[in-house]
């Protein structure tokens, strides 16, 4: 017998496992339940048509409109960090254009006590999250690594070192497991991480805790300029979830309905004890990797342009209208939302942050060391000196 | 592979121990025993890693923890350092206090980027918001014959990062008490434990020690001091881990000589007690320090950098040191010839520039 | 549709991959290529009767007799290594008793100019492969680290940082590959190593730059006193092939037959230009993890006595008796071989290893440092004052 | 994350280069030209890594080498550190020279366990009889206003770790002739590339330093050989990679105040050029280290460890160092503050104890 491309029609984060090499009258096996569906889950088409999937319900009304509200803000970030690091306000902006609908479902299906782990190219979640957009911007302005506090919206520090924050996602939610609380986590990393060895150890160990870990990996097609059939030749990213004993799932994610469906049913999943997941959203990065790229020595304008009419905001825009629920009037209320948050962006940006040298020396421990207390007083001493 | 560890007596295979005054206590049970005695006096201690439940670990360090606290405070983690040290990040972020362990020093290697980017760095980078208590467990260093990857010195990895605090114990009472205090430690602890120690024993009260842990005068003081582990007049050794035992011999020997030296055992290597190794510089003039870590850019090599640095107009004599040599760590039956001996500690302390030499 | 048990109609070695998703009716679909078989791989079960499998042949009866006596003398290497530790001639020795099937499966299916990658339990496949038994011994001697040439029999030194020689494989793999080679690397590890980020990284690189290596995990079921559902909750550890785009394979790690089969597939596919491929050989450690260790501690003995009627030997020797391939005589010539072997190693460990402390600063660098003249001088120096 | 490299000028687009005679020189553009040199020279090196095929690195290191050498010989990988230094050491034993690029100085940390147990370790644990012919490029330390995990100064982590031999350039020459070197040598050798010096120009002949680099009389010269950068007398700077312009900037300083300061561009951290140094400080009786790495247990702290012991008799003044203070590397707008500076440095000679302060 053979695997059908209908292989989706059993695979859903709801439903329990059996060992595999179990006869399918027996409920789904292993392979049934965590392969992906034979083709990523689009629930709005790029021309903004819906499509029915039996396992994905389609999100309602409001909730699209809210999180459409949020695409449009998200795309306004982008588009005024960029210009800030044009302007020399910023040193680097790593932009997530193009991938907003990613950014957007995955900070609106996490409650207020989840848990997010966002990369650097996550800033638009981030701040979906709730979290003050100047001190998301701090770590790219330069005037210290994180500028806001984890635990206030449970929003972990952007992540650099590829791959590593999915092991702290674990550890949150193991810990909270532990205690007894019902705390989801929604880790983010790109495809090219999924390389890393800590992608590996990360899923493993979520599997083996069972722990409530929903793994977002925005497939972008690009790792800085690497594309990604030089990252792997697996089937798909999802796929690997198998190896791990969790179900994978790939997803338009230029797609928000699909994005919000499939994530929310993960969230779902992992929160109703039925542990972690990895979901794949298919997407690209239309821009250059940080504005210090130059994306014309690794691939043509015209494989970009193939992704244009493919935009998340265009299609959600054009399926609210045609159902009403999007009027022009609403579309202005939004517009204005996102001037509100790109001029906050400009004036936080715009005005120089304060820099205390002695904040070097105060948070590497809790107390300093003798020694960091002689060096702080020679930094201080030299600037006294210039100050004079 | 190939661990080198004993079976541990049944005598000590309960978690902690319960009885009380005067004992011999092993400095692998007065690890243990901290271990019990810190999840029992805090519910957010959490103990995981390689083979540290059902079997207590391949040095028994984690004796009966399980038994004792059960599974979810006492686990066995699949075979990955990172994503143990990864994990422990997560959940030190989160509430609890892991205290890990890595099951040979070389095998630690894996967690170096989430050691030395995250669990170094994470309370700087969000100043200080997100605090990491947790403690890495090292067994380290050689002298027990132990095959390749299984007895690297790796402490100066871990003293040149910023943000981790580094304890190296030497004596049983130490092993307790600088156990406890790296538990309590609110910054990350990197706590390494030298192997050969693991079957030496002292003598101890453990309701005293307990009290001395536990009291708030005395709570939290080994961290960042250093002790005189025996006073002498003509030359200082400075030692830590497994050294000082091989210095205590030497000065031993050396006072047979007529030389009285005296013996610093540095236990905290992060951050570093220079007014004790100072005080005692100053006063003899003269000094060597033994590790038995390569030297090049070692410990060793820090130590002798700021004594010099701060006794120099003291010194009869430039500042020595006695280290492994600068070779991996060799094979069993070669590895006499590399470990800082007495004798070798003796020919240095003779070269130091003595007016009657 | 379904993913059947039968999937394992599809599997096989030999196939060309199809993109997932694609119909049955035009070739097998990436799962069914890659998937494993929904059971271990049998040939010869263990009371010796012969398991007809349409993918993998029975070897013919001169290859099991040949594999089969190298398995006795296996089995004796593994006697006498026990032995000498127990007498205080080896610091610690871990045996592969009862895995002899895959030791030697692994040495005998590979040519004079293919490599061989093995961890530290793998002395007798070491050895198997022509490599001098004492210099195999040295590391557990204490004398050096390795005590072979890796050139000569093409067998890298053991390694000890689990999983770190899976990549070395691969890089030895892809020289060969540029240079037009026609090599082939079989890399052992066991089922704990394939937590580590090394396994990840290797079988992805492996995949990516379709580089001929096979990946041989023995899953015996324990990693020290970790069982593998500690270590992985995934449906086999062959399913995590598929994650990596090669195919997996899973077979019973006792039956020499199947072994020899599926193993000499993978490496014939490998040497045909056919890329990586993981094979999960199901087998148990019947011993301690090294002498060192108390097994009591973390499993029943009655758990280990399950394993005793599914030893590699005596089902090959029942399989081969019943054929009339193994006489009375031919086992006593190999009863002697192994006797052979043995006393070697007895011989050679009985005699002291000469021991030259100079040798410690003669390999660091091709040429010493002038730091390291000093420090072999200062050695030297002492050694001649307590000669004198 | 956001790589700070700059596009490079179009003029440097072509891998190597055949101009002939005098000519402006960038760092970045003269280890191009010995990458492309070597593969010429020898069809065994290869070079791979992240974003180092038609990206030419994020630096541009290796702009054009894919498309002269081709895809077999110039290729990126899967984005795994480990997968690098673990496919390297399998391509170095099986006939290869490799030549892999870590993307920045804190992404090279996933490979830290190939690097000390199989790189440092695989000649030594086979007796010779495998030798591991790489390279390890590290673009590193900071000064660019790289953002956190860009900008640290890893070579304590390396130098510290015998087998390894460690290389830093601080001219365009250096860059060019050590690169050659660091290819041909017979061992393992971590190549350290300091970012901030990329950018910097000097004018050279590049067939003169082909042919010196190919001269059976110098070629191989630089490893273990330390330089004279600026002759003086009154005390001596030693410093490498990305603080020699410092030092030299400092010596032209004291200068102007009439006082001649000796800069030592150490070159080769290991092996380490005792001769050099020790010669210098000899003759002027006063050191100062500087060094960008936090100091602690550092090569800075080394250097000061083997001056005072080698040169006691000769010191006026304790060795003293200027390193980076013993916390993570600072955000880009605070890390001038933790740089060692000219100032910096012209205030710690003063402090050397000169018979008129
Ligand atoms: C990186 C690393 N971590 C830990 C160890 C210690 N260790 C040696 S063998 C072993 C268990 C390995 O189990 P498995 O891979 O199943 O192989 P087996 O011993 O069963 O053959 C461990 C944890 C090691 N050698 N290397
Ligand atoms: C461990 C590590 N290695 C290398 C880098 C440098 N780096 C930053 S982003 C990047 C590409 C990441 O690609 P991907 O995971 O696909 O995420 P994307 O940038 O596309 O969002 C690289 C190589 C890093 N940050 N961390
Ligand atoms: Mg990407
Ligand atoms: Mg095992």
């Amino acid at each position: 017998m053979t695997i059908s491309t209908g292989n989706s029609a059993n695979n859903q984060f709801g439903e329990s496992m059996k060992p595999t090499g179990r006869s399918s009258d027996q409920g789904p096996t292993a392979e049934e339940y965590m392969l992906p569906s034979a083709q990523p889950v689009q629930l709005v088409g790029p021309s903004g048509e819906h499509i029915h999937n039996d396992r994905y319900p389609l999100p309602d009304g409001e909730a699209l409109l809210s999180a459409y509200e949020k695409l449009v803000v998200g795309r306004r970030i982008n588009d005024q960090a960029n210009a800030l690091v044009r302007q020399g306000r910023m040193a680097v902006y790593p932009s997530s254009h193009g991938q907003e609908a990613c950014q957007v479902a995955a900070a609106v299906v996490l409650e207020k006590d989840d848990w997010l782990f966002p990369t650097y190219r996550d800033t638009v979640a981030v701040i979906t999250r709730g979290v003050d957009p100047l001190g998301v911007l701090t770590l790219l302005r330069g005037d210290w690594h994180s500028g806001y506090d984890p635990y206030e919206y449970k929003t972990a520090t952007q992540a650099t070192p590829l791959a590593t924050q999915l092991l702290h996602a674990v550890g949150v939610a193991h810990a909270a497991k532990l205690r007894g609380e019902n705390t989801v986590v929604l880790a983010l990393c790109g495809d090219g991480a999924t390389s890393e060895g800590d992608f590996h150890e990360a899923l493993n160990f979520a599997a083996v805790f069972h722990v409530p870990v929903v793994f977002l990996v925005q497939n972008n097609e690009y790792a800085i300029s690497v594309p990604l059939k030089h990252q792997t030749v697996a089937p798909s990213l999802a796929h690997k979830a198998i190896g791990y004993g969790m179900p994978g799932e790939r997803v338009d994610g230029n797609d928000l309905a699909a994005m919000l469906s499939v994530l929310g049913k993960a969230v779902d999943r992992a929160r109703d004890g039925g542990g972690p997941a990895l979901v794949e959203a298919h997407t690209y990065r239309m821009q250059a990797h940080t504005n210090a790229d130059d994306p014309s020595r690794y691939r043509a304008q015209s494989d970009v342009d193939e992704w244009v009419p493919k935009d998340p905001i265009t299609r959600m825009r054009t399926y609210l209208g045609n159902l009403n629920l999007l009027t022009a009037e609403e579309e202005q209320r939004i517009a204005g939302a996102a001037e509100e948050t790109a001029s906050t962006l400009r004036d936080g940006l715009n005005s120089e942050p304060e820099i205390n040298p002695a904040d070097l020396f105060e948070y590497v421990y809790t107390e300093k060391t003798s020694q960091l207390r002689e060096q702080a007083a020679l930094l201080a001493d030299e600037l006294s000196r210039e100050g004079a | 592979m190939t661990d080198t560890a004993v079976r541990s007596g049944s005598a000590e295979k309960a978690a902690g121990t319960t009885k009380t005054g005067l004992q011999p206590l092993t400095f692998a049970k007065a690890l243990n025993t901290a271990l019990a005695d810190a999840m029992e006096a805090d519910p957010s201690v959490i103990i995981f890693g390689e083979d540290v439940g059902p079997l207590g670990g391949v040095f028994r360090i984690t004796d009966g923890l399980t038994a004792r606290f059960g599974e979810e405070r006492c686990f066995d983690t699949p075979l990955a350092e990172s994503g143990i040290m990864g994990m422990a990040v997560g959940m030190a972020m989160n509430g609890m206090i892991p205290v890990v362990e890595m099951q040979f020093d070389a095998f630690a290697y894996p967690a170096f980027e989430q050691v030395v980017s995250h669990v170094a760095k994470m309370p700087n980078r969000t100043k200080g918001k997100v605090k990491l208590p947790l403690v890495m467990r090292i067994p380290y260093a050689g002298g027990i014959g132990g095959v390749e990857h299984h007895c690297d010195s790796s402490e100066s990895y871990y003293v040149h990062t910023p943000g981790l605090t580094v304890l190296a114990p030497a004596t049983v009472r130490d092993a307790y008490l600088m156990l406890r205090d790296a538990i309590r430690f609110p910054d990350p602890v990197v706590f390494l434990e030298p192997k050969k120690l693991y079957w030496t024993k002292e003598t101890l009260d453990l309701d005293e020690l307990r009290k001395e842990a536990d009291d708030a005068a005395t709570a939290g003081s080994t961290v960042g001091r250093a002790v005189v582990a025996r006073s002498g007049t003509d030359a200082t050794l400075i030692a830590y881990g497994p050294s000082v035992p091989t210095a205590l011999a030497a000065a031993e020997a050396a006072a047979a000589e007529g030389r009285s030296l005296e013996v610093i055992d540095v236990r905290s290597l992060v951050p570093f007690d220079d007014e004790t190794v100072t005080a005692s510089v100053r006063r003899t003039g003269r000094a060597v320090v033994i590790a038995e870590a390569p030297g090049f850019a070692s410990v060793a090599a820090e130590i002798v950098a700021r004594v010099q640095e701060r006794c120099f107009n003291s010194l009869a004599a430039p500042v020595r040191r006695v280290t492994g040599f600068d070779i991996p760590y060799p094979a069993p039956k070669l590895e006499h010839f590399f470990l800082p001996s007495v004798d070798r500690i003796l020919d240095t302390v003779d070269e130091l520039q003595w007016e009657d030499a």
